[in-house]
Parts: structure tokens; C-alpha cells; sequence
């Protein structure tokens, strides 16, 4: 569903389905607040562990991006995954139960936090290696681009990730054979505690993908209607043929880096600026101008937060994986199928 | 005495440094103004100023082949790569640089570079943060290689380190930033050669490093009450190992575990053994025993987490095991 | 049979994998318009096009990262590292993502990838060029390591390599390309699991692979002069080792001696030792020897590179002094 | 010496002293020129081994460049660096031993063609990681700086180090500490046998500065008069405080990649090309044009063949390492002085 003008008619018809899609959009942001407001409370009484990244305020990134993208292609994101999974149609039962380490999470219990993953939905994970999911990306693009599909493989990555080599290399070697990569950066200002005018001597990111002829798009992340409008005609110029395309969202996280960062390094003014931004306050009140009332809004957040109950009742419900099986699948194990690509 | 942190010692080992040698300076992500991701260099932004704790974009073999040509250029730095993990993407630097470059320039071109990084598993952090790379590591000619595993080695190595005219890797474990211990109040010197024995036995020689020092005390600790007396050797120092210190001790208790946190097959407990069968074939009185970690990237789920550590119920049955 | 070059034999298991699995294609520095740094795609640009043998820039962490992604994406890619000097830049992708993907998903995502590059000193290349990594990658859990030291191995090690559903890394000496032998004209079939008596013998095994095995071999016919009958068991695999040959070996010959022209400390020579021992302990006539290379930065210098690495004289020196 | 207008007083005498000072450069050009040719020789005699990269057509760049720094200065060069080496003064002597492996070589024979070292000239190598030297001239300027010291570290790599991932990060980190590094690329358009179309998606490698805010000039690197004036320009720059530059050398090697590389993927119509920009021959025209007669270039033919001579007798009576001393300098020897930086 685009709502570019040239390709949506004008009229009552698709303006309540627009309606009705943001309301969508909504209710995807919400889920995603919800889930990880309560992993901070399942943080604190331990039942999650390791380390532990929230996207709130990036709600809109993930959300909008997904968007774009068909079950078809292809999604790699980094250790602050949990909204892109969800986006993704991860289920938050999966994705709870893989945060509590049981058998019956996206990961089996043995990625945790920061390594969802799901082959079925062409979720890549999770990646704890900064700009590591980036060459990943470009072999996902160059296998499409190989066999003739017309995939978009979208890769997730931060502001700090733009200094690594690997981030370098991954634009040169997309830009080289053009191939269909998204290439979707979540610029929150800050790399764990180092603001990025301390990490690049150029902090227009876009400036970066110019230098390897890639095209970039610069959208307000805090806004989830521009990103998906955005994404939408990155990827579709991605996906049509036209190689690879960056977005650089401007976004910002609420919280710490994770839950071991006391955030000394912000400013509170900042983050209060930031704040009145949220993606969710923002959208609930352009959709409450068109119409949807506090009960529709009361509706969407007792739904949802009967999803998160019911994850995490799932979660707590899992079981661990037997101790037998902990050296199962560092090799394949070569009598099953081979999972599909 | 006074009651520190292992976080506490290493920052006031680095603070003594910055004092007292002004081409001394720290950089590394995080460093400066989040306070290092252990805390160990928190306050050292607001004492010491952005030039001399130098908070580095996230380019590991950037900042580490800098540190190279800093030592090269005179300085003494003190880079700190957040974690082994990621010392992966400077692996070319380190071994190609900063361990060759005396050597390939017939002896003219000394690094004298400290690297600091934690190690580890432990803390559910799964496969990509948990490795323990630092006895793989020591397998590099050129290169020195310590592993604090106490208070006072956490507070004295520096110093030393940075004396030495050639590159120190300095691994922390990550599950000791939060330890106490005593130190002296006058704290003197340690040395950055020698293996040393934390507790006297005579039925077996327990041989650890970093993480797993802690393992094999307690484990001496059960053995005890099973009427086994365990000698600890802690190597403290990875590269160049001292061989005669644990040789010394293996010819009295005629018997070595080694307790080493890394994925068994070719791991650095495979050249301890190596070693003492070699040397002291004729004094053992059974194979030397390795208790390491499953051969398996490191998962999440806390269970699963700790059956893949060495534990000290482990060291005590493969003791056990071997008859002693 | 047709004598050919082990480069050739490599040549016609890429163009085999290329004619029978479309799936199948090449990446790497200069593996096309030049021809392969080592000449072992040469013609191939101009058979199979630019797409399947495709020349990458030089980013070497890039381009492994992308084979590991093409793989997942349903291709089986043959990734060139030209050496395995330069596979340091990229080990953080193998390590972290090659081996730790299917365990870190839970068996969803396995990586069907096959990375090839040249290993070994010999060639007065100096210190940067000249490392024998390869047993101390066999480290990693989750890959496959092949040293293919022999014609037939050369020839048909790729294809079970590439059906297997793992990642699997392939080491070729570099003092391997120009060497020659005779091949079968329908070459069957290895496997990619055992480690291979390579001659018989009953006083002492020398357990070699890859670059060593010619010196272990050359050493058992100096041996034979002085009545001595070596065994020589050729690993091929690096990981996993497959430890039943070896001590069976061992098991009748009461004896061992490893060469491996890695640094000796943490070598993968350490690790066939301590499970030798661990194993054969009341078996052993001897302790385990080891002839490894000295622990420098190679040196260009012929008389000082040949000093460094292993030498038949050394491993027949080691079998007297052992007293076989 | 400079020939910019605005500090070169015009007249006779400063015209005299420019034309010596130029005959210096066509002296020291021929002196590389001559030793690499020599090195073919003695290479296909089996006296030098392993790999040897030859520089043959490029020798305005490292001649013209060193022109420009001081003796305070640092350098750090790649596995094609003899002509830097001999520019910066390291005696054809001692450069030669070290390729023939002996002793009296700049780095005791230990290093060979590829690892030439001089602590006393601070000349850094030397070395044979693509892209591996930049990171190191990152730091040597970092030291300067944090030492207050105004000098420059010049930092010579090709155009295939500019894919590497560990260019962008020294980029990066020299931009954004503004550190005083000269980055000298020596674009002779192919890396090994792939042409620089094949391996960055945008071939104008001055656009990499850019996008982090590096000052970049570009200049004819067949021209050692206008190497060394963009050289004195842009080390000028660096030296007063205006943080890194970035000097794209437009070069061409007339020889193979190595004495191993059979040279099949360049184009034999596009050598001749180059050949006809020889340095060595524009030079001696433009000298000849200025007085510079038929008899005075044949002295210093007759000159440099017999410093070339000299050099190679030298190398052959050079003596081999002792075997015992294999194992010196794996580690400093802890009693001696310690080498001064
Ligand atoms: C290679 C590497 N170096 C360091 C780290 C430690 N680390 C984890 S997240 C992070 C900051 C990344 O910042 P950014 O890319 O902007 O993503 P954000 O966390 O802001 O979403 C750092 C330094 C890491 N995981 N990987
Ligand atoms: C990291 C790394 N990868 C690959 C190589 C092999 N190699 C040596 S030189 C070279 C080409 C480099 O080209 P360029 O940077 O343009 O320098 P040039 O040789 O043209 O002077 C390659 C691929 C290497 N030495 N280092
Ligand atoms: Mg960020
Ligand atoms: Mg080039």
C-alpha cells in the first residue's frame, strides 16, 4: 500500500484504508513499546539477562522500514532487533520465550537479546558485532541478484557502525555490482556513550554513500509515515532495479544503551526534546484528528497488552533445552533437511 | 590494607601511570565519555582531558594500528579494545604489526604498546561476546601476553607492562571487574614473567589463568575435604609461559589439571600439557587432565552457559578421574 | 592417470564444481582478469563469465562476510582469500558469523560455504607473508578445515567440501602449486573426515599435514637407512581431528612425533600431543616430540627460513633423540 | 626550495638554483630507475628472491613527495617501496644487502624487498598488508601531535587500499583528530591484475576524502615537478596545523605487478601509452630544453651505475646472519638502549 499520490487515487475509499493501515502502523508501535517496556521489568527481576538493548523511540524505523519489504525478501538488523523481529511477524511469543532462553524461542534459548532469528521469515538475526551484518547483507543481495529474483534484502546497522571498515567495505562492494541491498541506518546520535560528532569527522552520513554513488534518502525517524513513504520508494527503486539505496532515519533512543548504561553522557534537555518527538504520541494524535477516538486507542493497548501477558506467559511456560543437547547443530546435523535458504 | 574493586585497582593503575609518565594516554570506544563499558576508566575524561583519554569511533583496527604507530612515535598509549571479541577485527594489526615489526626490522623498531581488553564468558551474553581468545592469542611470537586474576595483579601489571620496550596484551576477566579483594596501602611491585603458586598442595597441580584461577581454588577447596591436597599455579603470564614454575610443582605432586576457560582443541591448556609431558613424562604419574570449555559458540540460556564452563565440580571429578 | 600439477588439480575441481552446481561460483582478489594470484582459476573468467568467477576489491573481510550471506541465501559459493596472511581481516566474519550462525539460531541458518586460500612460508616472503595459520583456525567450533597435501586430495576434496552443509575452509601450501603426481583418469571419490596413513611403519608415527607432509615422508625414507620404520599419518583434516588414526598409529608403534610448520607454542601440534597422551599415555614409549617452526616472525633470509621451519633432518633427529 | 611564484623571487640566480635543483631530481629518479633494473637482473640470477615489486614508471612520485618533508618527518610506505626508501636517503648500499638478505641490509636481511626499515631516517617501512600502513601513519601523527611537534607523516599506499575497510577508519581517524598525515596515493590504476573499474564503484578517489572533510588535490604523477609542488603545497598545509591532506598521484607501473605476475590483463596499446609519459624522459626534455647537455646526462648515468655497482658489490660481500642470532629482536634485548622513535 503506497500513499505516494501518483499511485493512490484520491477519494473516501482509500483515505479509510490509509486510516486504517496507520492505525496498523500504530498498533505495530505499540506492540513493540509494550514488549520491551516489559522486558525492563523482566530485566529487573532477572528472567531476562545478558545484555539487554531497547529501541524505544526507534519504534518508527523498524516499523516503517518493514513495511516496504514482502515476506520474500530478506531482513538483517543488529543487537537492537527487538522491534525489527516483531515487525517482521516474529511472534512475540517466540520472541519472549528466546529472551527468557527457553527451547520454544525464535533462537532456541541460545541467542538471547541480541540473536533473534527466524529462517522462515528471512530474519537474519541479530547481530552483536557491530557492522557485522553488513557483508551478510551484500551475499543475501549478490544470491538474489545470482538467481534472478527480485528481492530486497534490508540491513539494519547504527550511526557507530558507519566507522567500522566492514560498513566501508559492504557500500563499495553493494555500489561495485549493484546489487539490491537497503541499507537502513538508525542514526540515534550516539554510539553506545560517544556522540557521533566524536566518531565521524563528517557527520552527514548521506555524504558517506555519495562517495559510493549510492543514493541516499535522509527521513525523519521519529515519524513513522515519512519512513514508510520513504522506505517505500528506496525500496521499490531498490527492488526495480536501481542497486543499492541508503536511508539514514533520525532517530533517538529514550533509554540507555543497555541496561548495564547509566547515561551519563546525555544531556536530560536532549532527551526531553526528544521525548515530546515519540513516534507514538505523534501518530495517536494525526490519527485522533481522524477520528480514532480514546476508546479505539484503550482497545488497541488492552489488545496488545494481552499479547505481552500471553508472551510471556508462553515464555515462562517454555522449558529449557536439555543439557544432552548443547553440542547439537555446531554442525549441521546431516541426516535432516537442510533448512531453505 | 584497604578493600578495592578489581574495576578500582585497574583505574588507579591507570591513573598512577598518567601521573607518572606523561606520554602515557588511553584510547579506546567508550573510554572517555561513558566511562569505559566496565567503568575502569570512569573520572579519567575529567582529570586528565580528550587528548590523554581519547575516545575512539568504532574502528578497532584503526585505533589499534594508531596505538602502533603512536608507540612508534614515541607515546606510550594504553588502548583498550572493549572486549576480545573484538579484538578479531585487529588481529592483522596486532600480529602483523605490533608483533612483527621489531623483529622484521632487524631491531629497530620497538612498540612499546599496552592493549587492555576484557574476556570472557559468564555473563549470558552469548556466542559473539563470550570467547576467551587470550590463550589462542599467545600462540603470537613478539607479543606478551598477561591475564590478572587478582587485586594485586589487576593494580601492579600495568606499570611493568608499559616499561616493557615490546606490545603487552592485558586480558580482564569480565566476571572480575566486580571482585574484591585487600591490597596494600603501599602497594610494591609484581612481575610480568613468572607463573606463580596461589595455594601449596602435594597430590596434584591444579594449573589456571584469569576466569578460571578463581575455579581451581575453589576446587582445591573441595578436594581438601575429600582429603586430596591441590597445589594452584596461577600462570599470570600467558606468553611467555613459565614453563619451570609449573614444572617444579608437577614434579612434586606428580599430577597437573589444567583449568583454562577456552574451547578445548587447541587451547593453551593443549601446550601446558604438551609441555609438562614433554619435560616431565617420567614424573607423571597420569596423562595431565584438561578441563575446558565445550567446543560450541557460547549460548545464551544460563543452564547451557554454565555446562559449557569449566566449574570447580568439574576440576574436582577430572582430579578424581586421575586417581590422585 | 595423467600426471598433472596440484594446481591443476584444483583448476579442474572448480571447474567441475562450476559445470555440476549452478549454485556454485567463485569470489576473490584477482581470481579472474589475473587469473587467480596463484594461477589456479586461470581461464575460468573466460569460460564461466565474470559473474561466476567474480574479482572482488580488496576487502577482505567484505567479501567473506558476503560469501557467508550468499550461502545463506541459498548459494554455495568458493571464496578465494588469497593467503592466509590476509584472512586475519577477516576472522571476524568467519568466527562470528561462518561458524557461530547455526548454533547461535538454533540450527535454523546453516552457512554452506567453501573458502580457499594459499597457507605456508618457503618462498622468502618474509614475515607478513609467510604464516601457517591454518592449525591454529582449527580452534573454531562450528568449521571445517582441510589441508589437502597430496594430488588426490587436491583433486576431490572441494566437492564433498562444498556438499557439506557447513562452512569449510581449505588450505593450500603454497609450496604445493608447482608440485606434481599422478591422478587417476576417473578419479572417484575422498572423504573429507579421516586422517590417512600415508606409509606404513612400525617404530615411530610422525603425524603430519599439508606443507609437512613431504618432510615427514622424507624423513621416514632417511629413517629407513637407519633401520628405523616410520609410519606417517597424514591428518587432512584439521578439525574435526580425526584422533582413532593417529592412535592406532600410535597403539603399534609405541611412538610420536608431530611436524607442523606453525609457531610451536599453541600449534596445532600441541593439541595432537595432549589428546595422544590423554588417550596413549600407558601406550607411550616416549613422550609425544614435535618438530615445529621456531617462534619468529619469518625471516626473508633463505638460511634463516629454512632454519626456521621444519626440516626432514630435524624430525629424524627428534625420532633418535626419542630413542626409537 | 619551492617554485611557488609567491616565495621563488624571480631571476637569474633562483633560475640556476631551480634548474640544479631539478637535475637533482631527474639524479635521483635515474637512481631508482637504475637500482630496480639492476634488481631484475640479480632477481632472474636468483640473488634477490621472494616477491619484488618494482616501480619502475612511478618514480616521480616517491622522488617528488620526499621533496617536501623534512628529516623530522616520517614516512610510511607499501611492499612497492624502494624508491621511497632511496628517496628518503637510505643508501643504495644498505637497500641492496637487505634484497639480497644480508646483514649490512636495512633490516639485517630480515626483511627483504617488501620491509625496508630505517629507525635514524624514520622511515617505517615497508609494508606488505594492503592498507596495513595507514593506520600506523594515523598514529605516528598522533604522537607529533600529542607531542606538540609540527611535523608530517606521509603515508604512501595504492588505489587498491582504498577498498580496505582499514583506509576508511585511518581516514576517519585523521580527519576527525585533525591530525597531521599526508595520505599519498599512488593511483596506477590497477591493484594486482584488477583495474580500479572493477574494484570501487566510484573511481574518483579524491570523493573518499570528501566525504570526510580531507582536503584532496590531484596530480599528474608522471610529472615530478608537479608531484613535488602539490607535495610542498599540501605538506605546507599539514605542517601549519590544517590536519590531514589527501594527494591522489595519477601513475602507472611499466613493469609487472611482481617478477611473478605474467601481466596478462593490461592492455599492451595502453603501456605504450604510459611509457611515452615516462617521468625520467619528460624531465630530461624539459632539462635539455634549459641547457642540460648530452654529456652531463651521461654522467649521471655514469655516476648512478657506479653508486649501483658499488651497491651490488657491496650486497655480495655482505654477510649472512648467524644462525644463533635467529632468535634476536623477537623481543627487545632489555639491557640495551632502546631505539629512539
Ligand atoms: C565491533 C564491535 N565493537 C564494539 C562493540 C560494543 N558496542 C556494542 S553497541 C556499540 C555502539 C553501537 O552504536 P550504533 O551503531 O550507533 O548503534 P546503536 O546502539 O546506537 O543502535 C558498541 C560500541 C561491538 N558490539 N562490536
Ligand atoms: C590485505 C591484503 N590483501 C591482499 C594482498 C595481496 N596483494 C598484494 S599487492 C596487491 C595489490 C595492491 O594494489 P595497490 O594498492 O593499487 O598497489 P600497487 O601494487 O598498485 O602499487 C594485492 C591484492 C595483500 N598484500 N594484502
Ligand atoms: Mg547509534
Ligand atoms: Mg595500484
Amino acid at each position: 500500500m503506497s500513499d505516494r499520490p501518483a499511485e493512490a487515487p484520491v477519494g473516501p475509499e482509500p483515505d479509510a484504508a490509509r486510516h486504517e493501515h496507520r492505525v496498523h502502523l500504530l498498533n505495530e508501535m505499540l506492540r513493540i513499546r509494550r514488549f520491551e517496556e516489559r522486558c525492563v521489568e523482566l530485566y529487573s527481576r532477572e528472567e531476562i539477562r545478558g545484555f539487554l538493548h531497547l529501541g524505544i523511540g526507534e519504534e518508527a524505523c523498524a516499523v516503517g522500514v518493514m513495511e516496504a519489504l514482502t515476506p520474500e525478501d530478506a531482513v538483517v538488523a543488529t543487537y537492537r532487533e527487538h522491534g525489527h523481529a516483531l515487525a517482521r511477524g516474529l511472534s512475540m511469543r517466540e520472541t519472549m520465550a528466546e529472551l527468557q532462553g527457553k527451547m520454544e524461542g525464535c533462537s532456541r534459548g541460545r541467542g538471547g537479546s541480541m540473536h533473534l532469528f527466524d529462517a522462515t521469515r528471512r530474519f537474519f538475526g541479530g547481530n552483536a558485532i557491530v557492522a557485522g551484518g553488513l557483508p551478510l547483507a551484500v551475499g543475501l543481495a549478490l544470491a538474489d541478484h545470482l538467481q534472478g529474483r527480485q528481492r530486497v534484502t534490508a540491513c539494519f546497522f547504527g550511526d557507530g557502525a558507519v566507522a567500522e571498515g566492514e560498513f566501508h567495505e559492504a557500500m563499495n562492494l553493494a555500489a561495485l555490482w549493484h546489487l539490491p541491498v537497503l541499507f537502513c541506518c538508525e542514526n540515534n546520535l550516539y554510539a553506545m556513550g560517544t556522540a557521533l560528532r566524536y566518531t565521524e569527522s563528517e557527520t552527514d552520513l548521506s555524504l558517506k554513500a555519495s562517495s559510493y554513488r549510492i543514493p541516499s534518502w535522509e527521513v525523519d525517524g521519529m515519524d513513522v509515515d515519512a519512513v514508510e513513504e520513504t522506505a517505500r520508494d528506496a525500496a521499490r527503486a531498490v527492488r526495480e532495479g536501481g542497486g543499492p539505496h541508503f536511508v539514514e532515519m533520525r532517530t533517538y533512543r529514550f533509554r540507555s544503551h543497555s541496561m548495564y548504561d547509566p547515561d551519563r553522557y546525555r544531556d536530560k534537555a536532549e532527551i526531553a526534546q526528544w521525548r515530546e518527538k515519540d513516534p507514538l504520541t505523534t501518530l495517536t494524535a494525526r490519527l485522533s484528528a481522524e477520528g480514532l477516538g480514546d476508546a479505539d486507542v484503550a482497545r488497541l493497548e488492552a489488545q496488545v497488552a494481552a499479547e505481552v501477558d500471553d508472551a510471556v506467559a508462553f515464555a515462562e511456560a517454555g522449558t529449557d533445552e536439555p543439557v544432552e543437547e548443547l553440542e547439537r547443530f555446531v554442525t549441521s546435523e546431516r541426516t535432516s533437511e537442510r533448512t531453505a535458504p | 590494607m584497604t578493600v578495592i574493586t578489581y574495576r578500582e585497582a585497574l583505574r588507579q593503575a591507570i591513573r598512577e601511570a598518567l601521573l607518572r609518565d606523561e606520554r602515557t594516554f588511553v584510547m579506546g570506544e567508550d573510554v572517555g565519555h561513558y566511562g569505559g563499558s566496565y567503568a575502569v576508566t570512569l573520572g579519567l575524561l575529567e582529570e586528565f582531558g580528550p587528548e590523554r583519554i581519547r575516545d575512539t569511533p568504532l574502528s578497532e583496527s584503526g585505533f589499534v594500528g594508531a596505538g602502533i604507530g603512536a608507540a612508534l612515535g614515541g607515546m606510550r598509549p594504553i588502548v583498550e579494545v572493549m572486549t576480545v571479541n573484538f579484538s578479531l577485527l585487529a588481529l592483522d594489526q596486532i600480529m602483523n604489526n605490533a608483533a612483527s615489526l621489531l623483529y622484521m626490522s632487524g631491531g629497530q623498531l620497538n612498540v612499546p604498546l599496552v592493549i587492555r581488553m576484557a574476556t570472557g564468558a559468564g555473563r549470558q551474553v552469548g556466542a559473539q561476546h563470550s570467547h576467551s581468545l587470550e590463550g589462542w592469542l599467545a600462540h603470537i611470537p613478539g607479543l606478551r601476553l598477561l591475564a590478572p586474576a587478582t587485586i594485586e595483579d589487576a593494580r601492579l601489571m600495568l606499570w611493568p607492562a608499559l616499561e616493557d620496550p615490546d606490545p603487552v596484551l592485558i586480558f580482564e576477566h569480565a566476571m572480575l571487574y566486580n571482585t574484591e579483594g585487600e591490597l596494600d596501602d603501599q602497594p610494591t611491585a609484581v612481575d610480568i614473567e613468572s607463573a606463580t603458586v596461589r595455594r601449596a598442595g602435594d597430590d596434584v597441580t591444579l594449573v589456571a589463568y584469569g576466569g578460571t584461577l578463581r575455579t581451581a581454588l575453589d576446587a582445591a577447596t573441595q578436594l581438601t575435604q575429600q582429603g586430596i591436597s591441590a597445589e594452584v599455579v596461577d600462570l599470570r603470564c600467558l606468553r611467555p609461559l613459565d614453563t619451570p614454575t609449573i614444572l617444579a610443582s608437577v614434579a612434586r605432586t606428580h599430577r597437573a589439571v589444567v583449568v583454562d576457560e577456552a574451547w578445548r582443541s587447541g587451547s593453551l591448556s593443549a601446550e601446558v600439557a604438551a609441555r609438562v609431558t614433554e619435560s616431565a613424562f617420567y614424573d607423571l604419574d597420569a596423562p595431565v587432565a584438561r578441563v575446558c570449555s565445550n567446543e560450541v559458540p557460547m549460548p545464551y540460556a544460563k543452564h547451557l552457559e554454565d555446562e559449557v564452563m569449566p566449574q570447580a565440580a568439574d576440576v574436582v571429578n577430572a582430579v578424581r578421574e586421575m586417581g590422585a
